[in-house]
């Protein structure tokens, strides 16, 4: 047992995986330049030395590699490709979602596409093209995976399961929860790091995390909005008001069952989400709250989302931007009435 | 008109090589005949007078190498071994075809016969196509990957990053641009200012040629010589065949933008005629037998496809994931 | 007064912006080749004679060119750029989110954008990739427009006020409703013709229609989706059942307030959508109805709309991929009890 | 070392020329510690380094030209004339920065001095600039667009369609590629066979040209050529400057990946070292005027960046759409 860091945690998870089976392999920016930076957050640092055939320092070019990690995927290899901002994935969409995730079934089922897609989401500071929050694009495309991991312990085991599942799977990280260091270290950090057993797991893909019990209400939350959700609802409790708090974590498919166990218990569904509202994995959250636990549901979902806005750089706009704590106990408040 | 050289290849050769595109522009005016009549589905892209490129190639290549294809892609699948009959199932939309219906015309494709289901975004096979390479590269293998694109897909960026990533890994891709001068209607000359794709191939520090590609023993020497340096590890090679569409663009396109002068300087110059040319005079009695064969092939082929189940819909939500996932 | 079609509107709506307004032009693949198409569905047959500088054939490059619509835009040019299938929308989404909707934003307001995005949607015997239902993937994108059209006076009356709005605009129109003429003719086209005024009208941007009064149930939906809600409503008043039958038509922002006063008088709505139904359009759409709707609604609402999966070729699948007015009556059935 | 054939400018070119690089140096400097300090919000890439080719290329131009800039355009911002001031509000994240603190530093623009704000996707600023250019085309202006970008950038599929776009347009473009060498980390000899990215004008048929990047007065010519070739209708033109990061990629990047020779050989190639030590003789004094002069400068700029007010939240929802949409 050992405190790792999401990077750590995923650095040693990548390792592993590596050493079990000579098909994984990475691909993406700057990931293993000797002297560089182990990728935009330090998750592949000195993976290189130890594998220097399978740390793949791609050009600048993120159609071009996301095609090949699906290529190279076809053909039995399995590539982990990565982007330094989620952002970037505009540029590689077509190869995610035309090719990656239809191939399977365009192919009639004779066709597998065991890639892993990773990239790093969330508002820290760089403007409106490093921030956004990507996992809206990705949950309505049929034949791809999507999880999103809020802390150590279950980003090494969804990148575990993630690699061992023979479908595409897109990973979500936040920059804000890696707990990188050095020069790539980032401000406003918030502590993502979980203990992690030095035996092997997997953390099965498409189930939820109930993180904090409760029989009030049922908040949920993922990625960086999960700890905020975990602090609300300490500010909560004092007021005798006991949050569930759910960490979604699989953003397709959703794991209704826990949500709607939690749901049959409290009644009450807030869902919060870094990102503009309308559009947003909330929404689906939220119609499908209504659709599969639409008796036990005591008053409409409330969603506590971004603006309707660009991600905007300066400090005082940005976390006006980025819901927090007091935002989701006042939503909470109103729901709970 | 004749092509040189023919008689230092053994007649075997030649003529597979007759029957294979023979096979495909039969099979091709067939199905022109059954969508134009209603009775075939969807929407068709074809390949009448291209038969050299996708034949050339493939006859280049090992039962074992790999292509790639495009929205264009019955040519490809029969010279690389698809089965007529199994085509033909999947052009009808019934279950049994070789994607099970879900696939179609712009997504023909059989992974055991080397092609992966065609890519119909344009430009969108070739990162594809490098990625399988760098897969063969990594485990060590000395097979080659086929990639077919047309000229109108030079100008997508999937072009560019697909070549130069190839290029800085030597990966044994061989890139065939067939270059029919037209992207649908649009002329190549008019949106890129390039003599010739394969002057591209220097933007890659790569080994371009251009090739006659109606002459399918051109195209098969040349194709021979790129799987060679690409097992070699000398790779990518890019390979422009010059060629000509004797169809519309797809469907019921009569193609009025193909000046006159032009589709009769092209269609003088037919792949199949020329070959014909070269070799009636010697094996002119196997040839009418192929006709024939082929023939009845396809018809057989119609046939099957026609008595064939329809997909349940039950089937439309299989094969998405590898396991199930239930909401 | 004249009967069009789609196809015809939309070319007489461009004609006109076009000779109205220097500034106003097109760009696209085969859009004004001599003996061409008129790009993938007849609309712009025959400009390029009128407009031999203004119709711009381009490569197949949609990256490129929609990047360079919204340079174009930025310099006080008004383009319209469309793509041949939605599909490709992905291979110039960074250029449509990054760029077009975001500049205005991140100049702090001193640029704008009014560039007109055309995308054809609809599953049409084409397979997986020339089929989707893109607007899923733009509704939740801020400084972005998004419109739908289901027929030709709405097709031409929209795409004038895109035209002249400051702000991009993508629009989104049906394969199947075009009635494109000749070798562009479609199988399997449903009626998108309107009665078209002579005069210059706009139809504003922002506001729904409702296409056919009801008291019982609001059946909402858009493109090839409202005629088969209107196909429904028929069959549902042979059994007394009298549904509203409202055209979302403009998907961001949504009309909340037409839509609004629908339910405030039928308690009950149906989302019919083409389109896998996980985070579709529809979510936003339900999740929004409890927001602005939850004290009218008298249960939860119901989405048709097509199954997780990609769109499949053979015309038995593709039919049940598709929702039909089958479909909608047996859910609003349900829903009315 | 000095720069060659200096004397054949007037030298209030000279003093300008060097002026505009000194104020970047000094801007950039001073900008590197307050971030360092922790007084500075957000991320920073910076160029140190490169100021000769943003200051020769803008001299060059014309000011109702245009220019697009990238994830590291604090000089080229300088250069085209944005006001220490307004980027210095702007960095800071105040609301009354060039950008109304909506942008930041990877934002960084200013449309009345003809700069766009900056484009932080690596080569997404090229097709916008071709689209700029085609509007001052069709509206039959003599006005240029210098599109900066890296040579990382040249890798992207944007490069390449805008590229390939603004040549069949013959579009008023300059493409200038700051060849510094290395993509963040990767070094271009990674990641491109070509030896030159002037090399890669070929595949679109327009002229390449590669330039000493440090000496301001080559590129100064080299930007002026393209200009004049530009406005005659003879563009686009692509241009490689050759030239070096002094700082590390960004925020707190050491650089331990550019070995430590190279670091020496291009060192000893300041761009501002080079050209003061060709003036040194002559105009030693008002080199020295300026030095202090700038000095005064920034330090003026951070204070009244420092005492400016914040954005307020709802600053947040405006500036999204032209008119308010209320949801
Ligand atoms: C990304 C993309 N853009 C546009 C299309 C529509 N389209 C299909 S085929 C075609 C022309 C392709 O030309 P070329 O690459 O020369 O191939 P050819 O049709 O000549 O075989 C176009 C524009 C597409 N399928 N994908
Ligand atoms: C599309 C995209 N991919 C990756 C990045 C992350 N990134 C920012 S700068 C950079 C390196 C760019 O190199 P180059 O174009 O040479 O410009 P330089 O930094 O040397 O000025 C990278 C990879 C990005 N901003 N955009
Ligand atoms: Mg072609
Ligand atoms: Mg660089």
């Amino acid at each position: 047992m050992k405190r790792q860091s999401i990077a750590e945690a995923l650095r040693d998870g990548i390792t592993e995986e590596m050493e079990r089976d000579p098909k994984v392999f990475c691909m993406g920016e700057d990931i293993g330049v000797p002297g560089g930076f182990g990728g935009a957050f330090t998750v592949t640092l000195g993976l290189e030395q130890r594998f220097p055939d399978r740390i793949l320092d791609t050009p600048i070019s993120e159609l071009g590699f996301f095609g090949a990690a699906v290529g190279a995927a076809l053909m039995g290899m399995r590539p982990i490709a990565d982007v330094q901002y989620s952002d970037f994935l505009f540029l590689a969409m077509d190869q995610i979602v035309n090719n990656a995730a239809k191939l399977r079934y365009m192919s009639g089922g004779t066709l597998s596409v065991p890639v892993v897609f990773r990239a790093p989401v969330g508002a820290t500071g760089r403007g409106a093209q490093h921030a956004q929050n990507m996992e809206r694009y990705f949950i309505g495309v049929p034949g791809l995976k999507v999880v999103a991991v809020s802390n150590a312990y279950d980003a090494k085991g969804i990148l575990k399961a993630a690699v061992r599942d023979d479908d595409p799977v897109l990973m979500f990280e936040h920059k804000l929860l890696y707990g990188s260091k050095g020069a790539r270290a980032e401000s406003g950090t918030v502590d993502g790091s979980s203990d992690i057993p030095d035996e092997d797991y997997v953390v099965p893909l498409g189930t939820a995390n109930v993180l904090r019990p409760g029989s009030h209400v049922t908040i949920l939350a993922w990625l960086l909005m999960a700890h905020e959700a975990l602090n609300a609802a300490q500010t909560l409790a004092q007021a005798g008001i006991e949050a569930e708090v759910i960490d979604v974590r699989s953003l397709a498919p959703i794991d209704w069952q826990t949500i709607g166990a939690s749901i049959a218990k409290t009644g009450l569904a807030v869902i919060v989400e870094e990102g503009p509202k309308t559009g947003g994995v909330g929404a689906e959250l939220a119609a499908g709250l209504m659709e599969h636990c639409g008796d036990s549901l005591a008053a409409p979902v409330a969603r506590v989302a971004s603006a309707d806005v660009p991600v905007p750089f300066a400090p005082v706009l940005e976390n006006a931007y980025r819901p927090d704590a007091a935002r989701i106990v006042q939503a909470v408040r109103m729901l709970v009435g | 008109m004749t092509i040189q050289n023919a008689s230092q290849y053994p007649p075997d050769l030649l003529l597979n090589l007759y029957e294979r595109m023979q096979l495909i522009r039969q099979f091709e005016e067939r199905v022109k005949r059954l969508f134009l009549e209603g009775k075939m589905p969807g929407t068709i892209h074809q390949s009448q007078g291209q038969e050299a490129s996708a034949v050339g190639v493939c006859a280049a290549l090992n039962a074992d190498d790999l292509i790639t294809s495009t929205h264009r892609p019955h040519g490809h699948a029969l010279a690389k071994g698809v089965t007529p009959e199994a085509m033909m199932i999947e052009l009808f939309g019934k279950g049994t075809g070789c994607c099970k219906g879900k696939g179609g015309s712009m997504h023909i494709g059989d992974i055991d016969k080397g092609m992966v289901p065609a890519i119909a975004i344009v430009g969108g096979g070739i990162p594809l196509a490098a990625g399988m390479a760098l897969a063969i590269k990594m485990q060590g293998e000395s097979r080659v990957v086929a990639c077919f694109f047309g000229d109108g897909a030079t100008n997508e960026g999937a072009f560019h990053e697909g070549l130069n990533l190839a290029a800085i890994w030597s990966l044994p891709v061989i890139f065939v641009c067939e270059n029919n001068f037209y992207g649908a209607s649009t002329a190549i000359a008019k949106v890129s200012r390039v003599a010739h794709v394969a002057d591209r191939a220097s933007a890659y520090g790569i080994r371009g040629e251009t090739v006659d590609g109606n002459d399918v023993l051109a195209v098969y020497e040349a194709t021979r010589r790129a799987a060679d340096e690409c097992r070699r590890g000398e790779g990518p090679v890019l390979l422009e065949l010059l060629t000509y569409r004797r169809t519309g663009h797809s469907r019921r396109d009569p193609a009025h933008y193909q000046p006159k002068d032009e589709q009769e300087r092209w269609f003088a110059r037919d792949p199949i005629t020329l070959l014909r040319n070269t070799l009636v005079d010697e094996l002119g009695d196997r040839l009418d037998a192929i006709d024939t064969r082929i023939d009845a092939t396809i018809e057989s082929a119609i046939e099957i496809a026609r008595a064939e189940p329809e997909p349940t819909v039950a089937d439309l939500t299989t094969d998405v994931y590898t396991t199930e996932i239930t909401r």
